[in-house]
């Protein structure tokens, strides 16, 4: 059905696409799999009409093809869910899900069959409780990456492109997305669907391409039965083993984090937990359980009631400056919107939350800086390893990288840990964790927040389960399983 | 109203008078350099227009305007071109006589006479010959026309309004000084006064306003006929006329005004931008060391003040040609 | 995990999914920003039935006030969609004045004032285009491109008038639109309302209007969702332009003339409306009601000083801090720049 | 996995691998925005030296250009700064105003020459800080808040100095700063060029530039670093209001007056030469080195047109032809508002 020969596509100083093939047929999931910034968001580009290929053909249905623009892209019948959400804040649901392809007559909007198309959508989409008339920008990052999806369900097409749509999503919302796309395919409709999660691969692909540094390494090989070490190494060039790393032998120091009765009213309500140095703690939850609002509670972002105390003085509430003076780092879950400054060079970056250290009245010592940017874009092997291009050119892993490394600089007592591997590939993961725990044997506590429970008990030490803005429970990780913590977080049931 | 006043091409200068003597023979030749604010409006376009005239009339001049602006700063480096061309004689007409003053001086001090035009320098020393209009003896002849109308009408405690121009301009406080005594004489006071910016527009919205805010007006003095044009609006949609309105500068518009007879505008009192003529004839003849033949003295004086006049129907035909398009 | 239908439990507590709330906040948010702008117009309301109750509060006045505002007014629409769609436009002020200048010079007077109206909205228009086209396909950045604008159309204009004002027969049609009452209210009041309500109807009820608000808020999900992001840029700066043409028929009315001089400074006012009135400088979000709210603020501040014959130094002063009152009535809301 | 660090082979095979190339535009594309400025400059000087040969390439025209650019260079300095920090300060011109006319009351004056400096600078910074606190702790948008300021500052001055324009003594310390020159240049040229060399600094070598960039860049993951978004905000006003404190004393020197007409319109200046110089209007990103070059470009055509006699009508429409070559000459890059 569709044909990707030889493409190529160059930016400014990176050879993104240096030779690609794809076919995908109808009515299968084609699953893109690759490192970070192995060039999957920028094929996909390719196809949707935003990026030009320098070389290469498309065929559609035996015909060629050159989308020129996202317009013609969707014309050829070709909807795309882009990996950063893209949605407009001031628009509502409907709005945003018929963005260019509005219900109206001779211009005239009509809103009532907009929202009725809308619900149906939505509906469609196990999210009937979305309202067509809410503003986007008050939607959670869930909500938005449904309405992401609605948006590409809206055009009658016969491909369809998700680049990462699980990422924002938790495990029950993954089941729901996984029934549209059978549903999709079972039309004829083909679907390519990029994601990090080896195991969602299984479940719903049918056969995979594999991209490294923007060249096709392996094509259409079967998602079932290919040994996931094969699709490693085949990604990476090396074996990883998909493990977490042990934990610390020796017990966990003085209380970091003490936290009390902490409450912020229609977020969460009455908190209390404790963080231990070298301890790592994760909190379980369904998306939307109020687990990212803890996290900026505690760190002062975010207003509420309760007692903080860090390293045995109580915080000041609302202060994000006394938090990161006394030794907090937060590395929140949008990374775009939160955390980097897209046009600023990966050191800049890297040091924006410990620019004192680097100062002395206030006067940069830049040679430093430099050399400790260079270390760590080493040490978090970010590539391509030149610390003084402009964040924006990273690919999403590694711009999480990015962000991760902002807090391994200055002395930390405690980090607060958002969704650290959201959008990060199988490789850098198991570096990621090896470099959080690697900071949890220094001393350090960390809490980490992450939707993938498996991730959660094999990481953490100790595991907080928050359901519905309230923890229910609480253990070390060695005494849950995947399926106690899915059963506590969905029901509610506190073994 | 004039029917096609944009279609009568009187654009051109008036033609000054020939001079009395051998004044007008050709002598030395002389560079004679120019700066004034920016001719957004009527009144200045008219002095730069006149001056330009002027000085093509005589083939001994050089004329040298400069960017006109109304930025001070711009102003005075465009002197400072002036002065480092080393030109003969200056004529300037600052936007503000007394933010000029060091640069004039500068030009004084390297011998370059400075002809010092309308606002004037505070320090004598910053030039050689001052000639300008008379604001405060406007503003007198603006009030005794208005008294003297309303003292015959026998009203008491008339509502007199004044319109100003650019409030922050010496120029206006003057204007409303000399008004403000003369409507003393006659026991009369300003009811109200706004100040617009010398636009069409501004006069509009002023107007506009101070129609609302009194119901009932027995004269209204308006510093400017540019501006007037926007006044004059303003009455004629309120559908106002049961005052006296008098104007200032003498524009041809104005003029006409007048000379119909049915305009509430019944006077208006002058402030001719035919000194602008005066001073590059003054600036030739200091720069080639002549005097002013009618006067005895060998130089030209100091200072030259010229009479503001008051035009009224009456003698409206004998102004008319002098009164500038605005 | 094949249980596809998510257990109810966690579904009012999902981002979006609780919407009653949400929708509540909205509206009474929206309502609010439009409240803070409506108290303060009552306030000074009051201050001017205080101060001059004999006045103040007549129908004369009222018109008055709307008269005056109605020029400017009429620019602000344009403005609001200019920067509703992420944009500025520093022209609009001397695009007016060469509209006017255009359409009073001596040739297009010959033709009558229908010619002259056309001649105003097609300058207007014209103008606004090339600015549209600088922008959107020159790739100027606004402020730069409409600053240039407003530089090169003044000059134009005095270029074309030899800086004169311009006269319109005072008897004509164009002044009958500020003389000319239907029910004591001047005809250019009316055209001032007709204005505002086809860009209301333009901005919420079209899909020009949803774009507008798209290439505004996100240029690149615009792109993305298939629109001509470009030639939407153009059309708004267009649109300005042609409000400017029918703003420069209304001075021309009011003054009976055509001068160089008008529109001045009108660009900081315009701007300065639309912001009060709610919309955000940075795009993707607004209204057309705040900001004629704005404006009227402005027009009355004005209204109230010269009434009372305050001195312009006080009126600035007072005007100063009526704007920062009103403003603080109706803080800015949910994401703005600075924190 | 405990080899945290990761092994070096997979460095080299990496897709953007190749460092040096990108280094190399990256640096050249930063050449290349300002090459543009330096190209417009270039013609600029030719047409200088062609049109008026004997006048132009004089050490007294230079000088001259600079004298004239001091006042408004200062101030973009601070612009700059502000505008990269994601604000906007309309009331710089009005600020200076104020501070000189307050430095030049009679009061002032009996102290002598250095309290009046100090005078300026304080009322400057002071105007500023109210600003700064407005915008940071107010919630005000910066347009609306700083709109404000230059209303009101323009009305106090005009209040204090009674609409009149004070004089200094002629012979004093403050004006020995436009008359006393160093190897022929004036002393101010030599303060404005000392108030950009600490600009530089403060912008590119200390942590405070670093955070100006943050603040404008995002203000959101400012925050969320640790930077104390507010303050620093409100710091970005005060050192804009200091600039104009530093401007009041140059244009006091300049003129030997104090006046509430000074600096009428410098705020669209000095924007204009920033947002030229490649700095967002959205703050974010910029340089000092392009703002001060867009000043001089600025600068430059003024001064050609008074060597070269323009009528003004002429120039405007030369001025805004100008003003889109020199930034077609330098495209705006990357990721921009508008399409
Ligand atoms: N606009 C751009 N300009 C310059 N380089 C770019 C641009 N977009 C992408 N790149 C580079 O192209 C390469 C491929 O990026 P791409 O986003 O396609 O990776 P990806 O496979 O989607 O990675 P991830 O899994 O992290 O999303 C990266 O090296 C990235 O830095
Ligand atoms: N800006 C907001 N305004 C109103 N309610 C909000 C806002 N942000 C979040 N909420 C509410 O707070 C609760 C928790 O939200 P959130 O999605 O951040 O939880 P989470 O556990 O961190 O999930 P995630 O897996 O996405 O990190 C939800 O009920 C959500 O609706
Ligand atoms: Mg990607
Ligand atoms: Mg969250």
């Amino acid at each position: 059905m569709l044909v990707m020969r030889g493409i190529v596509k160059q930016f400014p100083g990176v050879r993104a696409l240096d030779g690609v093939d794809l076919d995908v047929r109808a009515g299968e999931v084609h699953c893109l799999l690759g490192q970070n910034g192995a060039g999957k968001s920028t094929l996909i580009k390719v196809l949707a009409g935003v990026h030009q290929p320098d070389e290469g053909t498309v065929e559609f249905n035996g015909a060629q093809v050159r989308p020129s623009g996202p317009m013609d892209a969707i014309r050829l019948g070709f909807a795309t869910i882009y990996q950063e959400l893209d949605l407009v804040d001031g628009l509502s649901v409907a709005d945003n899900i018929f963005l260019g392809h509005e219900h109206a007559r001779l211009g005239f909007v009509n809103t009532g069959a907009g929202h009725r198309a809308a619900r149906q959508v939505l509906e469609r989409l196990g999210h009937g409780e979305i309202r067509p008339s809410t503003e986007v920008g008050r939607l959670s990052p869930a909500a938005k990456q449904v309405v992401s999806m609605a948006r590409a369900l809206s055009h009658d097409a016969r491909l369809i492109i998700m680049d990462e749509p699980s990422a924002a999503l938790a495990h029950d919302e993954v089941a729901n997305l996984f029934r549209i796309i059978r549903e999709l395919t079972g039309q004829g409709v083909a679907v390519v669907y990029i994601s990090h999660r080896l195991e969602e691969i299984r479940e719903i692909g049918d056969r995979v391409t594999v991209l490294k540094d923007g060249r096709t390494v392996a094509v259409g090989l079967p998602a079932r039965d290919t040994p996931t070490s094969r699709i490693v190494s085949l990604m990476t060039g090396r074996n990883v083993e998909y493990v977490f790393p042990p934990r610390a032998a020796r017990p966990p120091g003085d209380q970091v984090l003490e936290v009390e009765g902490l409450t912020s009213p229609g977020a969460f309500h009455d908190v209390s937990f404790s963080v231990r140095a070298g301890e790592i703690v994760g909190l379980a939850g369904l998306v939307g359980s109020g687990r990212s609002e803890i996290l900026e509670a505690v760190y002062g972002a975010r207003p509420a009631s309760g007692s903080v105390v860090l390293a045995g003085k109580r915080l000041r509430r609302g202060g994000v400056v006394t938090s990161v003076r006394r030794g907090m780092g937060l590395a929140p879950e949008e990374r775009k919107a939160q955390a980097l400054l897209l046009d600023q060079s990966v050191t800049a970056n890297i040091t924006l939350g410990s620019l004192p250290g680097f100062a002395r009245f206030g006067w940069m010592n830049r040679a430093r800086e430099r050399a400790e940017a260079e270390r760590l874009v080493k040490a978090l092997d970010i590539r391509p390893p030149d610390p003084e291009r402009p964040v924006k050119t990273l690919s999403g892993g590694n711009q999480q990288k990015a962000v991760l490394a902002r807090w391994l600089l200055g002395s930390r007592r405690l980090l607060l840990l958002d969704e650290p591997t959201r959008g990060v590939d199988v490789g850098a993961r198991a570096e990621l964790y090896a470099v959080i725990r690697d900071l949890a044997d220094q001393g350090i506590g960390v809490l980490l927040v992450s939707s993938e429970v498996p991730e959660v008990l094999g990481l953490a030490d100790r595991v907080l389960v928050v359901r519905e803005g309230a923890v229910i429970h609480e253990a070390a990780a060695g005494e849950l399983d995947e399926h106690r913590v899915l059963d506590m977080i969905m029901n509610g049931r506190a073994a | 109203t004039s029917n096609e006043p944009s279609a009568s091409p009187t654009t051109a200068a008036p033609q000054p008078a020939p001079a009395a003597s051998g004044n007008d023979e050709p002598g030395d030749k002389v560079v004679i350099g120019f700066s004034a604010p920016a001719a957004d409006h009527g009144w200045i376009a008219a002095i730069a227009k006149n001056a330009e005239a002027t000085a093509k009339q005589y083939p001994d001049i050089e004329f040298k305007p400069v960017e006109p602006t109304n930025d001070i700063n711009q102003q005075i480096s465009a002197v400072e071109s002036l002065i480092a061309a080393k030109v003969n004689a200056l004529v300037i007409l600052p936007n503000d006589g007394q933010q000029l003053n060091q640069i004039a001086l500068r030009a004084t001090e390297a011998g370059i006479p400075v002809i010092n035009l309308d606002r004037v320098f505070p320090d004598k020393l910053a030039y050689r010959t001052w000639i300008g209009g008379d604001n405060y003896g406007m503003g007198v002849a603006a009030g005794h026309h208005i008294g003297k109308a309303l003292k015959d009408k026998g009203v008491s405690n008339p509502v007199i309004v004044e319109i100003q121009g650019i409030a922050t301009l010496p120029l206006t406080q003057d204007r409303s000084k000399g008004f403000e005594d003369a409507l003393k004489t006659y026991g009369f006071s300003v009811t109200a006064k706004q100040d617009a910016k010398f636009t069409v527009e501004t006069g509009n919205q002023v107007a506009t306003g101070l129609l609302q805010a009194h119901k009932k007006i027995d004269a209204m003095w308006n510093h400017d006929d540019d501006q007037g044009v926007g006044v004059l609006a303003a009455i004629k949609e309120a559908g106002r006329n049961e005052f006296v309105m008098v104007g200032g500068a003498g524009s041809a518009n104005a003029m006409r005004e007048i000379q119909s007879g049915t305009s509430v505008l019944q006077a208006t009192v002058t402030y001719s931008p035919t000194m602008a003529s005066s001073a590059i004839k003054l600036a030739r003849l200091i720069a080639q060391g002549k005097g002013m033949s009618d006067l005895v003295e060998n130089q030209v004086p100091q200072s030259i003040t010229l009479a503001s006049e008051t035009i009224t129907k009456e003698n409206v035909e004998k102004y008319l040609d002098l009164g500038f398009e605005s | 995990m094949s249980d596809a239908r998510r257990p109810p439990a966690a579904v009012p507590e999902t981002g979006g999914a609780a919407p009653p709330p949400a929708r509540a906040t909205l509206n009474s948010l929206t309502g609010a920003r439009h409240l803070g702008l409506l108290v303060a117009l009552g306030l000074l309301v009051v201050v001017g039935l205080v101060t001059r109750p004999e006045n103040f509060a007549t129908a004369s006045n009222l018109v008055s006030i709307l008269s005056l505002a109605a020029t400017i007014g009429v620019i602000t629409v344009g403005a609001t969609f200019v920067i509703i769609g992420g944009g500025i436009d520093l022209s609009v002020g001397a695009i007016m004045a060469l509209a006017s200048v255009w359409a009073t010079t001596v040739a297009t007077q010959e033709f009558g004032p229908v010619v002259m109206a056309v001649c105003a909205i097609l300058v207007g228009t014209g103008t606004g285009l090339v600015n549209g086209l600088l922008i959107a396909y020159g790739r100027l950045v606004p402020f730069i491109a409409t600053l240039a604008m407003l530089v090169a159309a003044r000059g134009l204009a005095q270029r074309m008038s030899d800086r004169k004002t311009q006269l319109i027969d005072g008897e004509g049609a164009i002044a009958a639109l500020s003389t000319t009452r239907i029910l004591g209210i001047p005809l250019l009041v009316y055209i001032f309302a007709l204005v505002v309500v086809l860009g209301w109807i333009l901005l919420n009820r079209t899909t020009f209007g949803r774009r507008t608000y798209a290439v505004g808020g996100n240029p690149e999900a615009a792109r993305l969702a298939g629109i001509d992001v470009r030639r939407h840029t153009m059309l708004l700066y267009a649109l300005s332009g042609l409000c400017c043409g029918i703003a420069a028929i209304l001075i021309m009315a009011r003054t009976t003339t055509g001068s160089s001089t008008h529109g001045d400074l009108y660009e900081l006012d315009a701007i300065a409306a639309v912001i009060i009135g709610g919309t955000l400088l940075t795009g993707g979000r607004g209204t057309i009601i705040g900001s004629i709210l704005g404006l009227l603020i402005f027009t009355l501040i004005t209204n109230l000083f010269i009434l009372n014959g305050l001195n312009t130094s006080d009126q600035l002063i007072a005007k100063g801090l009526i704007i920062v009152v009103a403003v603080l009535l109706q803080r800015r809301n949910l994401k703005e720049r600075a924190p």
